[in-house]
Order: C-alpha cells, then structure tokens, then sequence
C-alpha cells in the first residue's frame, strides 16, 4: 500500500549572517527526517509517537506531498508519488486515495467557509462534475457517516463546537473513499469527552471503509486504542517498531522504555523516568553518535562511536539500539 | 545558546542599509530620466536658450546611453555634485547644508514634543482601557492625524498671532532684530545656549515653538496608538500576570516588565513617524516661512528648478535611511532577539 | 448551589479556605457565570487537584484565589481565608498592598506555556532576582548568589549560564523549571500549579510533576495542581475536586474518587479517559456539552443535559452538597451507589 | 457547544445592541460619510454659486446669510467652492486606493504565498520605496511625471502601494502554514485557488480597516501636493489649494478663506479615521487601538 524509503528531509537553517560577514557561519541543516524506511500494509492502522520536534509533523506532510522531500522514494500503490512535484500533485490520480486529518480542527476549516463548502470542496476538485443537488446529497451522506447532524452543514466553524469541527473535518477526509487516512494528533486539541467520540467514530470508520491509518500521536493511550503497530520517532529516525502489545508490554528501546513508562495512568505511584538532560540539536547531528546519547541510561562510549541502525529483534519487531531491553 | 556580539551586529545592518541606498539612488536617477519631453529643457529651466540646453545635455549625459548616464550620476553623487540651482545661483549642495539644520532643529523638536506627550497618553489609556481617559486620548489622538498639519499650522497662527497676540510672527526661525548665533550644530537652540545668549535662545524658542507643534501633533496620533496598543497587549500577555503572581510591585510591572517589552512596537513606529515628519516638515515650512530645505524645495519646485528639487529628495531619502538605521540599532539594543538567526 | 464543604474542616487547620466564590465575566455577549459558589480547603502540605475539561472553571479560581482576574473578571460574592499563624485574612477584603507581600512569598503560582509566560526580553537570572528583591532584604551579591541556588535547587545543568539566558533560548522544560524557581523563590506556604505541564513532552512532563513533588516534600508546601489530566491529578494529588461548568461537582481523597465515584460526571469523566489497561469498548464517550453559561435560565445543577439521572428536582431545587463519606462531597441529588 | 437556535438569536441580537451603543462614534462616521458621498455626488447641484465665477462687489466679505461661508479674494462663494471640491478630492483618493489595494493585493499575496524569489524581488521593490518620506516621493513622482490630476493619482498610489503589500503579505504569510490551507491542497486545489478563494477572503476584513484609514491618509496626501501648488491648478476648486489661497489672508485676519476649506478637509478626514477605527474595533476588539 504505502512504501516510504531513505525518506529524508533537511531544511537549512536561514543564517541571517552570510559568511563573509563577521559572526557569519555556513549554512547548516536541521535534519527532520533523515533516512526513514516504513511501509503501511491496506487495512493496517499504524501509529507514530514520538515528543514534539522529532519530525513527525514533517514525515506526514512528506508523505501527504505538501513537502518536497531531500532524498528517498515514497510508492504509494505502486507509484513513486515522491517523484510528484509538490504543485502537480494536486491534479494526480494518487490525489483523491491519500487523504489526511488535521490537529487543530479550529485551524484546520477555512472560517469562511460553511461546513458544506468544507466537505463538498474534494469532491468539486478532484470528483466527477456534480450538480448541486447531488453534491447536496452526498454531503449530508457524508455528514450521516460522521455523526454531524445535517443540518449542521450550513454553519460556518465558528457556530460549530470542537467536536463539530472535528467531524467536519474528518468527512472532508473520507469524501472521497481515500485507501490512506493519515491522522495528524486528531484529538489533541479536544476534551476527554469528545475525544472518546471521536475514538469510537476512527474505529468505525476504518471498519466500514477498510481504509489504511498512519496515526500520529504524542498520547500512547490514545495510539494503543487505534493501532495495530506502532513506529517509535526520535529526533528523525525510528527507534523502533513492531505490534502495539509488544511495544506495550516489551520496549525494547531505552527510549520507547521511557515513553511508556511516562503515561500517566489512574492511580499509579509517580514514577522515576528513566529520561535525564535536554535532546541533542538536530541541526547537523553527527552520523556516528546515537541520538539518544546523553540522555541514555545505558548509553556509553559505543554510542559515541557508532549510530545504531534499525535491527530485527524477530520476524516483526525491530530497534535501533547497541543495548536494547530483552524480555524477562 | 551563542549569542551575536553587539559589534556584529550592528556591521550586520549597516549592510543591510546599502541596498537602500542604492535603491533611492537608482529611483532619483529614474525620476530624472523619465521626465517627459527633454529633460535637458528642464534642468536648464523655462527661460534658457537653446545653447544652454545643449550645454546641460552634455553634462548630463543625456546623450549617452543610460548604463554610462548611471554612472555618471553616480560619480558625481560621490563628488557630492547635486547640480547648480537656478534660482540661487548656488550649487544644491550648499543650499542644502545651509539649509538642513534648520529643518533638523524643527522637525527633531516636533518629535520631542509628540514623544513627550504621547508615551504618558499612551500609557495612562492602556492603564485604564475604556475610561473617559481613555476615549479622550483615543479622539485626541484620531483628530491629531486627521488635521492637515498646513490648516493646523494656519490655525494656530490665527488663533495665537493674530487673536491673542502672543506668538510671534510666523516669519523664520528669528525676528528680524536678532542676528543668529554662531554657527556650531546649526540648531538655534543649541548654539544660541552654547554662546550663552538666553535672549536669543528665548526668541528662537518663541519662533519654534508654534510650527514644532503643528508637527508635533501630526506625529502625535500614531505614537499615542501605538504606545497605547502595546501596552495593552504586553499587559494582557502571560510574563506580567506571572509577574503579578510573583508580588512585583505596580511600578516594576508597569515600567520594568511592560514598558520595556512596549517600546518595541513604538520604536519600529518611529520609522513610519519619522516618514510622516519629513513629509509634514515641507508643508509645515512653507506655512511658518521656515527657512529650511522644504521651503526651499517648494519654492524650487514653483520656479521648476528642477536639480535643486531632485537634491532636496536625494537628501532626505538618505536621511530617512540614517534614521531608520538608527531606529534598526536602538531596537538591537533593546530586543535580545533582533540579532538572533532564527 | 448550599455548599457546606467548608464545615468540613475548621478553618484553624487549614492554610486557605475558599467560602461561596463566585466570579463573572462581563463580556460583549453578556454574563458569563464563570464561578458558582465555590468552596473548598486546602491543609498545609497537602496536594490538592482540580481537575476538570476546558471552559470549567479551574483557570479563573486560581487567578481568583491570587486577586489577579482579567479587568472583565468580578467577584460577586465569597470569602477567600487564608491563615497563617492563627491569623485569618480574607484575601479579598486586603489592601492591595498588603496582597503584593503574600503574592509571590506566600503564595505563587505557575503557568502552562512558560516559554511566554516569561518576560521575553529579561535575562531569566533577573527575573529571578525581581522577584527576591521584592521581597526580601538581601544585598546585590547576596540575591545573585541566591537566585543561582534556586536555578540549582530545579535542577537547572549550569545554572551560572542559564542565568544569563533569555528565555527563548531554553526549552519548555528548562524554562517550566526557571518558573518553578521563580514560584518557589521565597519558599511559599501555597503553591498553586496551572496545568504545569501542558505544552510538554510526556518525557519532560514526568520530569517536570516528579521535581514539584519532590521540592513541596521538602519545603511541606500545600500545592494545588490544576490539569484537565485526570491521571496526571491521581499521580500526584492527595485529593481531588472535581469541576464542571464553574461547579465543584464532587470532592474526594484520591482513591475513593477514583474507585467509587459519586457524580455521574465523574464517573463518565473517568470511563471516557484512555488509559493504559482500558480495552477500546470500555471507553465511554460523554454526551452533550457544556451549558452556555451565559445563559439567565441556568438550571441549578449545570450537568442537568448531559445526565441520565435528572429528574425535576434537578431542575427545580437549588442544589445541595451531600457528604457520602468522611471527606467525600458530591454535589448530585442522586449520588450513584457504592 | 450546541447552543439552542433561540439563544444563538438572541445572544447576536444583544449583540448587535452592545455593538451600536459601544459604537455610537463609528455610527456617526458611518452617517458623516454617507453625507460626504452626496456631496460628492451633488455638490455641483446644490453649490448655491458658480464656484468659479468671480464678483468683485462682494470680494473677501466675511460668512453672511448670502454667503455662509463668506467670499474669496475675488469675490467667488466659498461655500460653493468647498462644496464642488469634494468630488475631486474625494474622486482623487478613491481612485489611487483602488489602484494601490488592487496592485497592492497581488503583489503582497504572491510574495506572502510563494516566497522565495519572488518574495525577495517584490520586498527589494517595496523597501526602496519605504526608503523615501512618502510624502516627498510623490512630491518626486508628481515634479518628474508632470504637475496634472492624473499624476496626483499615480503618485498617491504608489505611496500607499508598500502599505498594502507589506499588510497583505503579512496576513497571507501567517495564513500560509494553517490548516485550512494543507487541507485545501489535499482536497486538490493548485495554487491559484488558494489564494483567490481560501486565502485572500480572510485576508479581506483587516484590508478593509486599512483602506478606510488610508483614504484618509490619501485625501490628506492629495491635498497637500496641491497646497504646495502641485498637481491641481486654479482656478478648480479644490479644498488645498483653498487652504493655500487663503493662507495669505489668515495674519490679516480674513479667516474664513483657509478655514472652510480646512475644516471640511478636515472632517473627511477625521470620518474615514473614526470609520476604520470602528471597523478595526467591530472586526477584533483586541486590536483596538
């Protein structure tokens, strides 16, 4: 289904001093996404975790093609959509199939647009002609699929409620049966009440439609709900993947470790994380130091050496660590 | 966390400053180049014979092609040759520098007198948003940008000249019975102080004081706007309700806390103020028979002499561009972050 | 709503006591009922949580408590008593000045996003020292010298850089840790924590709860931990307050809230929480929303639309608290059962 | 929030009552400015003279019933006059806004929306033009172009144009990373349609407070140029050149020559100021200023 290879993205950081200038210094690089394998099988929900600043963000929007991407390919039901410039891509047949669910829902609707105009605008883009009574039909359809009462549909976001918004915004997604959903932290700007709803209306949705998920998400309770895989993020690398119970109950990572071991839990007794000092820049970051180094437990001068790579554990769990956890 | 050393800094915006400068230059050349018809006819003004234009046409260049006309001008900007007035007889650039301090003294006075009132305006309606303090800086201040500053200027002298008597005539920067102090800074004020001589710097001050204010006021709504803006943004922002949560006193909030992060606005306004005061400074001038270069580059543009017309914005072009770089460095100095890569 | 929570304890044993507070917001589109007579307690060295979603209330009671609500923010009615030394001040009849002194020393308090709550163009050291001059006596050198302390005591590596940084030079945590300093500085009595660590990382957010804990401990600080986290609140709190709609819906120590809730809110607030050994069917959306609390006609319970037990007593009868344990309040006429 | 229809209703009517009481100024200048577009319109037909025609009988007679707002030195009608302006000054104003906020617009979406090159390009152009005091540029643009009506327009406008791009550029330049505008590229949208359709409506409501302040601006730029005897020339009536033909009479105490004029020039001014500021208001009232 999806297929992403030596994905890499660098941004050069802007020096406002060039470097003839005095306290001028070459261009460097912020390294967001740097060399990443992952593949996405149809009907699959994969989830990607990882603390803010990893490159999740930029891996998704590589993805969808809302970025041009430094190296690597991205086949995408067999084609390699990263060949695609970003401005042509729009008018390509992949379009339609690879839709995405946006954070904030807020910011994520066009204010002056009603929630019609939102849901309907894939289909008068990308769909067939359609008249207005049929594009009417279908958006209440739409509208029916996603729990928003269709009379709903004239309001303009800011007469909608968070959950409203979210609903909106994830009929604008389906519109057009796309075979990939990817979902950028769908409920992080909502209260634990919507939040649920919107859960149970994903599962759903994924059900019915058999669509394939890549779940972005910094909240592990919620990914653990949703996925069927998960793929640890850190500072532009995957540390590890494999099935969610296995990463659950087994992380093989020091960092996927303390990730789980962070979630706060009902009751629990306020742990020791195993987690110290500030993450290492991702501007330039040397190939032969592991990027958890100095933050590690377990790390020495090994990790200083050489970066370890994404290595099998078993037939589906992989990690990249010189000293990954076994299981007792 | 390295941070740029001050030094670098500063070298950074004076380089930016060049492509302005050049800017300016590139338009003023185009601005004389498209005028219509000869130029060579304009420059030499209505009454020259036809030997005079030919002769202005060689110097000009006009013959030439306009890479070579380039850099003609150029080469004589450098040798700081601005042309011959035609209605002096001088060369523009002695107009000019005999000219300038008085429209200096004028117009940095404006700015004194709107900063002073303006920046305690601005802060008392931030302080009490919604008051009758409140509107009444915010009409003060509406009024203030709507009053053409040459209807204001009239009304003043008639109002304080004509009704009551007690200003001045609006005729220059000194009545007649006095003769002008030596010239050191060229601001009256300044030199007549210097020298000791109270009695002059009285009626300098008396003569200043009414065209100050017509400018002032022009320059007035949009410092009290934007201190007031400001101001009531930096004291609805999160770091003065911690600030407030830590005990500090109302005084260390209102001036180290808030001011201070306010001022960044007001200072990046000063730019577009400054922008507005030389523009107002002509009209103001030709009200108050100021003796300065917008007077004397509306006479000229009355006579069409047209090179000292091109001087006069030649030289304030590239006084606004010092100014700017000043107000660009005085923010340096201020904001941690202007110097920062981001 | 009758709320006798605060008979609970007398008021010597308690450092603050919270009696009846209620708040409005005067806004464009009308009142906004923020706050309905609230009351609560909290007992030195106690950790307290109110917890509750967005729009609750939390934020408003806390800034409330310290006499710092936004100009279009007015107490309507209350008592705000905070004691110490057997003596009793209602901190909203104090004189500003007086409150100055107890903000900051006695009381203080931290925000979510300390990267901008944090003046932007002041070295994070000064900030430090500001707030130490208010309040003490010290000499130059001496709050110097303590204010590196302080960038110590929060585990600040190298605290003699950091103190000259400026704060869009640190990251959330580090500056979330210069806010703790900042809040602890003077060793208060009460600290009250603002959703602390929203905006973090979850790695940075343990990080960041774990050192609180460990430095209230020490300096047997009361602490109030506002989060719409309820696992975050049942971590780190002794007690928890439930909030909702500017109600105080049901008080309780932590296990039993959590264990045996009273409110239906609670109880659906709980089920609609991921957490680690929930299946996904377990997960229980609530329904409904919040009332618009501009509203004249509010009914006196404010969960009346969300509640599958109301009846016309819900809507009709003003509402009354119900003690269905030692220390545990709810405020429901029919309290679920054990 | 699912807030009943009935006080959704009832909460924009109260709304709406809390806007015109908080308001009452803005509505004023709403109403100052609806007279000021009649005049436009029909100030030739109801200017009580022929606002050229000179009569030295009654030259520089001070405001009486015959002549509200008195005579000039050559006897013409100043109220006439001042009322026949306002279609020229008005006209002049409308027309270089229109012209800025039309260039302004495009050129401020594109720099905002692609960057890069053309970004840098546009910025270089309008920085060059912010290096001068504006003022004295179109005094520049109007001394080499030619003293006429048109180049009062031409000059004016390209006064303003930095105004406008550099506002709509910063607006389409905080819209360009939003949500709303990844979503529309998902949903197959180039970006011609992004910009017209999804990001420059947004961008709109702040214009409009911009232009309505910089009609005032415009009006009091024209107006001066003419002051110092640029563009506009006698005989037309015009409210500057009033102002300067009057200026003369003020230290001999004729006042009403400069101050009519002045003062309705004032007004309009004043109106479009009070106009924007009440839109800036209506449209976010933390921007109030």
């Amino acid at each position: 289904m999806l297929q992403v290879t030596n994905l890499t993205k660098f941004f050069p950081v802007a020096a406002k001093t060039p470097r003839w200038m005095p306290g001028g210094k070459q261009t460097q690089y912020l390294h967001a996404v740097d060399g990443l394998d992952l593949t996405i099988q149809p009907g699959e929900s994969v989830g990607l975790v990882g603390e803010s600043g990893c490159g999740k963000s930029t891996l998704i929007r590589l993805i969808s093609r809302l970025l041009e991407p430094t190296a690597g390919a991205i086949l995408f039901d067999g084609v390699d959509i990263g060949q695609i410039p970003v401005g042509d891509f729009s008018h390509s047949a992949q379009r339609a199939k690879l839709q995405m669910v946006f954070q904030d829902p807020s910011d994520s609707l066009n204010p002056r647009f009603t929630a019609f105009d939102t849901i309907t605008e894939p289909i008068r883009r990308l769909g067939s002609k359609q008249d207005q009574r049929r594009l009417q039909q279908r958006a209440t359809e739409l509208a029916q699929q996603v729990g928003l009462p269709p009379e709903l549909l004239s309001r303009f976001p800011h007469q909608l409620s968070g959950g409203q918004k979210a609903r909106v915004g994830i009929a604008r997604a389906i519109a057009l049966n796309p075979t990939m959903l990817i979902l950028d932290e769908p409920t992080s700007a909502l209260d634990v009440s919507v939040q649920a709803v919107i859960l149970h209306l994903l599962a759903d949705l994924r059900k019915q439609m058999n669509i394939s998920y890549l779940f972005i998400s910094h909240d592990l309770n919620v990914v653990r709900l949703l996925c069927d895989r998960i793929l640890v993020m850190y500072l532009g690398k995957l540390v590890e993947t494999g099935p969610t119970d296995d990463i659950f109950n087994h992380p093989r990572h020091p960092y996927t470790q303390a990730l789980i071991s962070a979630i706060p839990a009902f009751e629990a007794n306020p742990h020791r994380i195993p987690l110290t000092g500030e993450p290492r820049s991702p501007i330039n970051p040397s190939p032969n130091i592991c990027r958890l180094y100095g933050r590690c437990p377990k790390g020495d001068d090994g990790c200083q050496q050489a970066a370890p790579n994404l290595q099998p554990i078993n037939d589906y769990h992989q990690v990249a660590c010189h000293y990954p956890a076994y299981p007792q | 966390m390295s941070r740029p050393s001050t030094l670098s800094v500063v070298i950074r915006r004076i380089i930016a400053a060049i492509p302005s400068i050049l800017g300016v230059i590139i338009v003023t050349f185009i601005l004389t180049r498209a005028l219509p018809g000869d130029p060579a006819a304009y420059f030499a003004g209505p009454a020259a014979t036809q030997e005079a234009i030919d002769q202005i046409r060689e110097t000009l260049g006009l013959n030439r092609s306009l890479p070579e006309q380039f850099i003609i001008y150029v080469g004589e900007l450098l040798r700081g040759d601005l042309g011959n007035s035609l209605t002096t007889g001088q060369t523009v650039l002695s107009d000019l520098l005999t000219r300038l301090p008085a429209s200096l003294e004028l117009t940095l006075a404006g700015l004194l007198f709107s900063l002073t009132l303006a920046l305690p305006l601005g802060i008392l309606a931030a302080t009490r948003p919604g008051s009758w303090l409140d509107h009444g800086v915010r009409v003060l201040a509406t009024a203030g940008v709507s009053l053409p500053t040459f209807f204001t200027g009239l009304l003043l002298i008639y109002v304080f000249y004509f009704r009551l008597g007690i200003a001045p005539a609006p005729l220059g920067r000194l009545a007649i019975l006095y003769s002008s102090p030596d010239q050191i800074t060229g601001l009256f004020l300044v030199d007549s102080l210097l020298a000791g001589d109270f009695e002059t710097f009285q009626a300098a001050f008396g003569q200043l004081i009414l065209p100050a204010v017509t400018l002032g006021l022009f320059a007035l709504a949009p410092l009290t706007r934007v201190t007031r803006a400001s101001m009531l943004s930096v004291l609805s922002s999160d770091f003065i309700r911690t600030a407030r949560a830590s005990g500090l006193a109302p005084s260390m909030i209102l001036f180290g806390y808030a001011f201070r992060n306010a001022l960044l606005p007001v200072v990046t306004t000063l730019g577009v103020v400054f922008s507005f005061l030389l523009g107002a400074n002509v009209l103001v001038e030709k009200v108050f028979a100021w003796p300065g270069i917008g007077s004397y580059a509306v006479s000229a543009l009355i006579a069409s002499d047209y090179a000292a017309v091109q001087g006069f914005v030649l030289t304030m072009a590239l006084l606004y561009v010092v100014l700017n770089l000043l107000i660009d460095l005085l923010y340096t100095v201020i904001d941690p972050r202007a110097g920062v890569e981001s | 709503m009758i709320s006798p929570l605060t008979t609970t304890k007398p008021v010597q044993t308690s450092l603050l006591s919270v009696r009846d507070l209620s708040v409005e917001f005067r806004t464009r589109t009308g009142i906004v009922k923020a706050l309905e007579n609230i009351s609560f307690h909290i007992s030195k060295g106690e950790t307290l949580g109110i917890v509750g979603e967005s729009g609750s209330g939390k934020s408003v009671l806390a800034l409330a408590i310290l006499g710092i609500l936004d100009r279009a923010g007015h107490i309507t009615n209350g008592e705000v008593l905070w004691s110490q030394n057997t003596e009793t001040h209602n901190l909203l009849k104090m004189p500003e000045k007086k409150l100055r002194q107890l903000r900051g020393k006695e009381l203080s308090m931290i925000f979510q996003n300390p990267r901008v709550a944090l003046n932007p163009i002041r070295k994070v050291g000064k900030q430090l020292v500001d707030v130490l001059r208010c309040h003490s006596n010290l000499s130059r050198n001496q709050l110097k010298k303590r204010a590196l302390e302080l960038l110590a005591s929060v585990k600040i590596p190298d605290p003699q850089q950091r103190y000259d940084a400026y704060p869009y030079e640190l990251s959330g945590g580090l500056c979330q840790r210069i806010m703790i300093a900042l809040a602890l500085a003077c060793s208060p009595k009460l600290l009250i924590a603002d959703e602390p660590t929203t905006g973090l990382d979850v790695t940075t957010q343990a990080t960041v709860m774990n050192l609180l804990k460990d430095l209230a401990t020490d300096q047997q600080m009361a602490t109030v931990v506002i989060t719409h986290d309820l696992a975050l609140a049942s971590e780190y709190c002794d007690r928890i307050i439930v909030m909702h709609a500017g109600h105080i819906v049901e008080s309780a120590p932590t296990h039993p809230l959590f264990s045996q809730p009273r409110h239906p809110y609670t109880a659906k607030l709980i089920a609609a929480t991921p957490e680690p050994h929930k299946e996904f069917n377990d997960l229980i959306p609530i329904l409904g929303s919040l009332p618009d609390l501009r509203r004249e006609d509010l009914a006196p319970c404010r969960f009346i639309s969300r509640c599958d037990r109301a009846s016309e007593r819900c809507q009709q009868e003003a509402l009354m608290y119900q003690q269905v344990d030692e220390a545990h309040w709810v405020g429901c006429w029919y309290p679920l059962e054990v | 929030m699912t807030l009943s229809q009935s006080v959704t209703q009832k909460s924009s009517l109260a709304q709406a009552r809390y806007i015109i009481s908080e308001n009452s100024i803005t509505f004023g200048a709403f109403l100052l400015f609806f007279v000021f577009i009649l005049l436009a319109l029909f100030g030739n037909a109801i200017a009580p003279y022929d606002p050229i025609a000179s009569n030295a009988a009654v030259a520089l007679s001070p405001p009486s019933v015959d002549h509200w707002f008195g005579t000039d030195d050559l006897g013409r009608d100043v109220l006439s006059r001042v009322l026949v302006a306002t279609r020229l000054d008005l006209g002049i104003a409308v027309v270089a806004v229109a012209l800025s906020f039309a260039l302004g617009s495009i050129l401020g979406t594109c720099s905002g929306y692609f960057g890069g090159w053309c970004d840098r390009i546009i910025s270089r152009i309008i920085d060059t033009l912010m290096a001068f005091p504006l003022f004295i540029l179109a005094m520049g643009l109007v001394a080499a172009l030619g003293n006429t009506v048109e180049n009062i327009i031409y000059a004016t406008a390209v006064i303003n144009l930095p105004l406008y791009t550099r506002v709509v550029r910063a607006e389409i330049l905080v819209r360009r990373d939003a949500g709303y505008v990844e979503a529309a590229r998902l949903a197959g949208n180039g970006h011609l349609r992004i910009m017209a359709a999804h990001l420059f409506p947004n961008v709109l409501p702040v214009m409009m407070v911009h232009i309505s302040l910089n009609m005032g601006w415009a009006i009091l730029n024209a107006a001066g140029l003419s002051f110092i005897g640029l563009g506009v020339r006698p005989p037309t009536p015009e409210w500057g050149i009033m102002v300067a033909e009057g200026a003369t009479y003020i230290i001999s105490g004729e006042w009403w020559l400069a101050i009519f004029p002045g003062a309705v020039l004032m007004l309009a001014v004043f109106c479009f100021n009070l106009l924007g500021d009440g839109l800036r208001d209506l449209i976010d009232p933390r921007m109030r200023t």
